[in-house]
């Protein structure tokens, strides 16, 4: 056991931190460290930059253009990229359609679709939950019929972020007899946003910010080439994938800059004559939570490690979807009781960047609560933290 | 001892009740928080007809008797419709001040007028350094000839979208964390000199930023003697935390029957999520923390009336009690009820926010359980 | 609603503290206040005691001789007891077997074994608990069979409370067919513990203590005299008594006496220069068990005030239950935090009067552990935190 | 990075794991906590034999290598079967004080004949009056010609009952919680003088009372230089607090894995108690608090054999996660065990009583939380 990096690894620290230094747009940057909105366009442009670095796909088979790295070199680039401010690549095209289509795609589907993805030349979105199944798939109701060289949709899918900007969706359909009440009967499809019959509903979150949708399908046809693999192997598709998705969903560089600004602004913000550092039982639970992170890093780099040896992250990975999420929750209401009463004021639109009026509150003060508001999501989607100790109970203790 | 309702206290209680349930529902409120001013004057009137608002006032002033068993009662209930009118930082916050500063004159001229409904109020008390410290104040007021000058910024001033006339807690005297040198001064929303910027505040209340430029306001404005009202805030400030404890009472009660019914109905893998007992020992910790609650503020109230009077440790117990039950209850909920739960759409995250907001009002859950610990 | 003792509670309290200061024995509070081992003797003539001055009945019908009390009172009672360090009585005669004898016996029974118990002339122990049935009391094991005018008792009863004091137990047992596996085969009987055919196992505690028992039942004929009611009532005779149990195992007063203690003490136990009670971290633990133990307190007093009126406790009781087990076991951890280094030594032995070895640390500091680990049980019996919840879900949530 | 255990890693963690599986089983280990020794000579001279006595130790010493990693897997597989014997008090505490201050002619006397099993030893450090502060020493040593004069009190010295030889924490200069002025002398624990009381400790381990009147030892019984040695002391005392954080996580994973056992024959109305969801979710909550101990523990031993070295933080972070977890799996393995799980005869109460004391070992939860965040 070692926790040095080795000489390449600190060669490849230095490139990481001269890419980000040079290529991360300036004015990304302060929007963010601002607290300001960032646009698609900021987004795909970031996006774009990776790619021509080559640094798009970091999990991808290096036939289809991913990086090849090691566990290590994945993990200084995710801390690099994190202190840096920078924001990982949206999720929904690289990694998580990307991961399916590579694995389970045709020839024809890999070269269509895996091309402009890595390019972020489309933005996806996915169409898993719907509104009488949330943690449960395996009781979807979208139907997928075969017409065909057509499956013709119906249902409605909801939860799906940013479908707004979506161009494409990929969805987990039923395909089976209407009696099948199981796994067996689910499909995985990608469908074009632009298809006639397809409309969206905003939903607003607590925050007020529209982020997530509706999207109903009203005989939607689509082409069967666009299904993905076998019919009513969907599921085992997704879940394959979900397994993946929970080790990214542990968050551990977003919860550390996070937390390292905390650590950083408490001592500016002012408590009568002290700060809130003078606080101890502020500076307690601060340290807790550093603590728990600390312990959650070293939980993701055992499993990355462990993944490297060919071991697909197993249901352990769980643990890190479950703490994650409440880690960052914990820090999340820590801004809060640190803003104090500016917790209060809901002023969303001087984050906006042509605001002109009086500024509430110092700093992202007043974005604290809303931020907590809505981060309260993370527990519950991706698979909710009950269903993840469900996994746990099941999968590793054998209850 | 005595643990229950008198024959008044139940008939408030009913009325407000039956009130909320048939006049207030989740569809209103987002009318209400929705519309600029901050608050329905319509609710506000019929609240005034009823007789609500003379409830933290003396009787010799005209009012219902200022019991604290009283207000809480009468918070539960708001609290389980999350009503937004100020009634809070009016009527209890400003108006208490002047009931308990204010010379005959004054509670003549304001009183009144607060308990018709006619009259809108806010007590301009925090500043950006100030947190929840009560005895630091920046803001400053000189005397010249008959006038105080007044200068600085209060912060998340509750009503002050709305409030007509203000209660500013200024430093008359001394360094800015003395607790001597702290008096109030009535001040007019309008006058010369005074600049506002207004807004919601997360849990849909109306608040307002305050900047103090030279504003000049006659020495008759001042609340009570010059330079020993550290007293009189805190007192006041207690009783608005006794009014939110009790809020939030009402509110986890409606969040965790909410949760119960809502966990009974939907259905995942084939059964209600009700029938999942890692949930139900979760709702049952929710009962506990809500009886825990309800049981703490009524022995804040009860000591408050005591013969023996204001008991600010009892004040800040409950507080401490009622923040964490909020958090848990608040949280929970949201868990519970999923992905909906986030959402604006339900009433859920409502109240959520509301009991969020109330945790962190007048002082923090560990505020108040260090103050516990010192006083 | 009105916290205020009246003219005539006022005096009551004047009357019961006069009563402690001159009647409970100085050398029985002197050893509790030092944390010495107490004696059968010593609890029996403290409760002969309580018995002459006709304050051992404090929830009993007048008409059996109890007190009369109202809720007040007995929180007056409570209070005092606890602050003059007085122990509450035994509760399995007083408080335990005596309400199923005097609402469900005949008068007969009541006559016979009433006086004895009110008078603390008979020692009683409860078998309710078997080896394979915890909180399930409902699946018991131990037969009583009838035979002419006799039961013949086999089984074995556990957790025993100090049996090898008892003189008298009253037990579950099962009357009905061996088919029969629910509460409507269960009945009430009383045994004699000198009847041929009982024998006792002692259980050693977790602090080395011989504190509870196995009582093994073998062909034991019990007079059919002895059963309460009717046959197959037991089960419902005893949760009428457990909901009872419920609200004094909440225990308000020691807990109180425990934290007071606590909070004196820690000025005099040394950190370094300081001493505990500049540790912020640990005050701000014993403020949050002050605040909860507040609310318990007035939780309780809720409670009292509805039986007053006429209403049985009902399943809210659970509550006091649980949070009342759990607040009395933070106290217990803070001790074992307090005493530092001096948690570890397992000196039992200096706490008997004549002892005469180094004494190892100060006070009741190598106590604090033994006492935490042996107060674990308190939240696994009289039904355990665990079916207490199940309670409040079932008949409190209607889950 | 590499996660991965090395050879001799691999195959030291074979030797401890299959020896305490076979060896040391729950029977063996009451005896020997029921013996007047305080350990097993027998079990310690295997120990020998194994090699385990040398981990501790720097190979110029003649020692394995003083890596913390190879501590802590050992460590861990001792904690599975909460082995009793003085392995930490007398090697990693004593033994760690005399490799670090030790002249050539004090390391030659003392570490062989640790490592060969003939000497035991304890150090002495705690008083009455210290809790965890190591720098708080009213125990005073004064020199007089060529010999020290000890006198004070030495509070709870692991393996006191059967330490020959003692590393006296004493004060030569300063004040009582000076920093400076703090130095090491080695002690016969026979020499006139000294007198002791001897004990188990909760957990079952041998440690005694110290009392020092007018000791007296050689000078060349100073260890290291007079007046400087409480970093060295900190250094020892971290290095044990890593090992017990070690044994903690051993332990955990044998409660975890007994409680999952148990439930699942553990039959309650008519099922499994395992078939309890509200049970399930809280064997997760302990498995998920074990693999963060697991976690925690690596990164701190990683990062004191790093190469920038010793990391008081990373130990502190350490102590104050396992201290956590230990807590909660300990309390919740005894109430899922329920009544037998407070009983003396079963191992789980065993177990609970060690990670118990565990917690409250050099430095209670509370306070490396408050060392993390402060250095």
């Amino acid at each position: 056991m070692n926790i040095d990096f080795t000489e390449e690894e600190l060669i490849f620290q230095k490139e990481v931190r001269q890419f980000l230094d040079n290529e991360f747009p300036a004015d990304m940057k302060e929007k963010i460290s601002k607290g300001l909105e960032t646009s698609k366009e900021d987004t795909v442009n970031w996006q774009q930059i990776l790619y021509r670095k080559g640094w798009a796909g970091v999990n991808w088979p290096v036939e289809y253009g991913g990086t090849g790295w090691t566990p290590t070199q994945k993990y200084i680039w995710d801390q690099e990229r994190s202190l840096a401010l920078a924001p990982d690549v949206v999720p929904f095209g690289l990694k998580m359609v990307a991961p399916v289509i590579y694995s389970y795609g045709n020839e024809e589907q890999k070269e269509r679709f895996l091309p402009d993805i890595l390019a972020s030349n489309v933005w996806w979105c996915q169409g898993y939950s719907e509104p009488n199944a949330g943690s449960d798939l395996a009781s979807l109701k979208t139907t997928a019929v075969r017409d065909g060289e057509e499956y013709v949709v119906n249902g409605t899918k909801t939860w799906t972020t940013l479908a707004q900007l979506a161009d494409w969706i990929f969805c987990l359909v039923r395909t089976g007899a209407s009696g099948v009440k199981n796994q067996e009967a689910i499909s995985f499809l990608l469908i074009d946003m632009k298809t006639p019959g397809i409309s969206l509903s905003p939903i607003i979150m607590l925050d007020g910010e529209h982020e997530i949708n509706e999207v109903h399908f009203d005989n939607v046809r689509v082409p069967a080439d666009n299904l993905i693999g076998e019919e009513g192997k969907g599921w085992t598709y997704a879940k394959v994938l979900l397994t993946h998705e929970r080790t990214g969903i542990a968050d551990v560089g977003r919860s550390k800059v996070s937390l390292d600004a905390l650590k950083t602004r408490c001592h500016a913000v002012a408590d009568g004559m002290g700060t809130m550092a003078d606080d101890q039982s502020f500076m307690n639970k601060l340290a807790e939570v550093e603590i728990d992170l600390l312990a959650l890093e070293f939980a993701e780099l055992r499993t990355l490690a462990a993944v490297s040896t060919g071991a697909a992250p197993g249901p352990e990975s769980s643990i890190l979807k479950v703490k994650g999420t409440v880690i960052a929750q914990l820090i999340d209401e820590l801004e809060v009781e640190m803003a104090g009463y500016y917790s209060q004021p809901f002023v969303r639109e001087q984050f906006t960047v042509d605001y002109d009026g009086d500024f509430i509150g110092t700093g992202t003060a007043t974005s604290a609560a809303p931020a907590y508001f809505n981060h309260r999501k993370t527990s519950i989607y991706g698979g909710s933290n009950e269903v993840q100790k469900n996994i746990i109970c099941k999968f590793v203790l054998g209850l | 001892m005595d643990f229950s309702l008198n024959e008044e206290q139940q008939m408030l209680q009913d009325s407000v009740s039956k009130y909320v349930a048939q006049d207030y529902d989740f569809e209103t409120r987002k009318a209400i928080v929705a519309d600029s001013e901050g608050y329905s004057k319509t609710h506000w009137q019929n609240f005034a007809e009823l007789g609500w608002l003379t409830v933290p006032f003396l009787e010799e002033d005209g009012g219902f008797g200022d019991r604290a068993v009283d207000l809480t009662v009468m918070m539960q209930e708001f609290g389980k419709a999350i009503v937004v009118e100020p009634y809070i930082a009016s009527l209890v916050m400003a108006g208490g001040a002047v009931s308990a500063a204010g010379n005959a004159a004054q509670k003549e001229a304001i009183l009144g007028a607060l308990m018709e409904g006619s009259l809108q109020m806010a007590l301009a008390f925090a500043e950006p350094d100030s947190r929840y410290r009560l005895n630091h104040v920046a803001t400053t007021a000189t005397q010249s000839d008959s006038s105080y000058i007044i200068n600085g910024q209060k912060s998340v001033v509750l009503n002050g979208g709305a409030a007509q006339q203000l209660v500013v807690v200024v430093r008359t005297s001394g360094e800015v964390a003395d607790k001597s040198g702290i008096s109030l001064l009535l001040v007019d929303a309008n006058s010369k000199g005074v600049r506002k910027a207004a807004y919601r505040t997360v849990d849909g209340f109306n608040a307002a930023e305050f900047y103090f430029d030279n504003v000049e306001v006659s020495e008759t404005n001042l609340l009570g003697t010059e330079g020993e009202s550290l007293a009189v805030l805190e007192r006041v400030i207690d009783r608005a935390t006794l009014a939110v404890c009790a809020e939030a009472v009402g509110a986890m009660q409606v969040l965790l029957n909410k949760t119960v019914e809502y966990t009974k109905t939907r259905a995942q893998f084939g059964v209600p999520i009700s029938s999942f007992q890692a949930l139900q020992h979760r709702m049952a910790d929710m009962y506990i923390e809500y009886e825990l609650s309800q049981s703490i503020l009524l022995m804040a109230a009860m000591k408050v009336d005591a013969a023996d009077g204001y008991d600010p440790r009892a004040i800040s117990a409950a507080k401490s009690r009622i923040g964490k039950a909020a958090r848990l209850i608040g949280q929970e909920a949201v868990q519970l009820h999923g992905g909906v739960g986030v959402t604006d759409e339900l009433d859920v995250g409502h109240y959520f926010k509301r009991l969020t907001a109330i945790q962190f009002l007048f002082g923090s859950t560990d505020h108040h359980t260090r103050r516990f610990q010192q006083i």
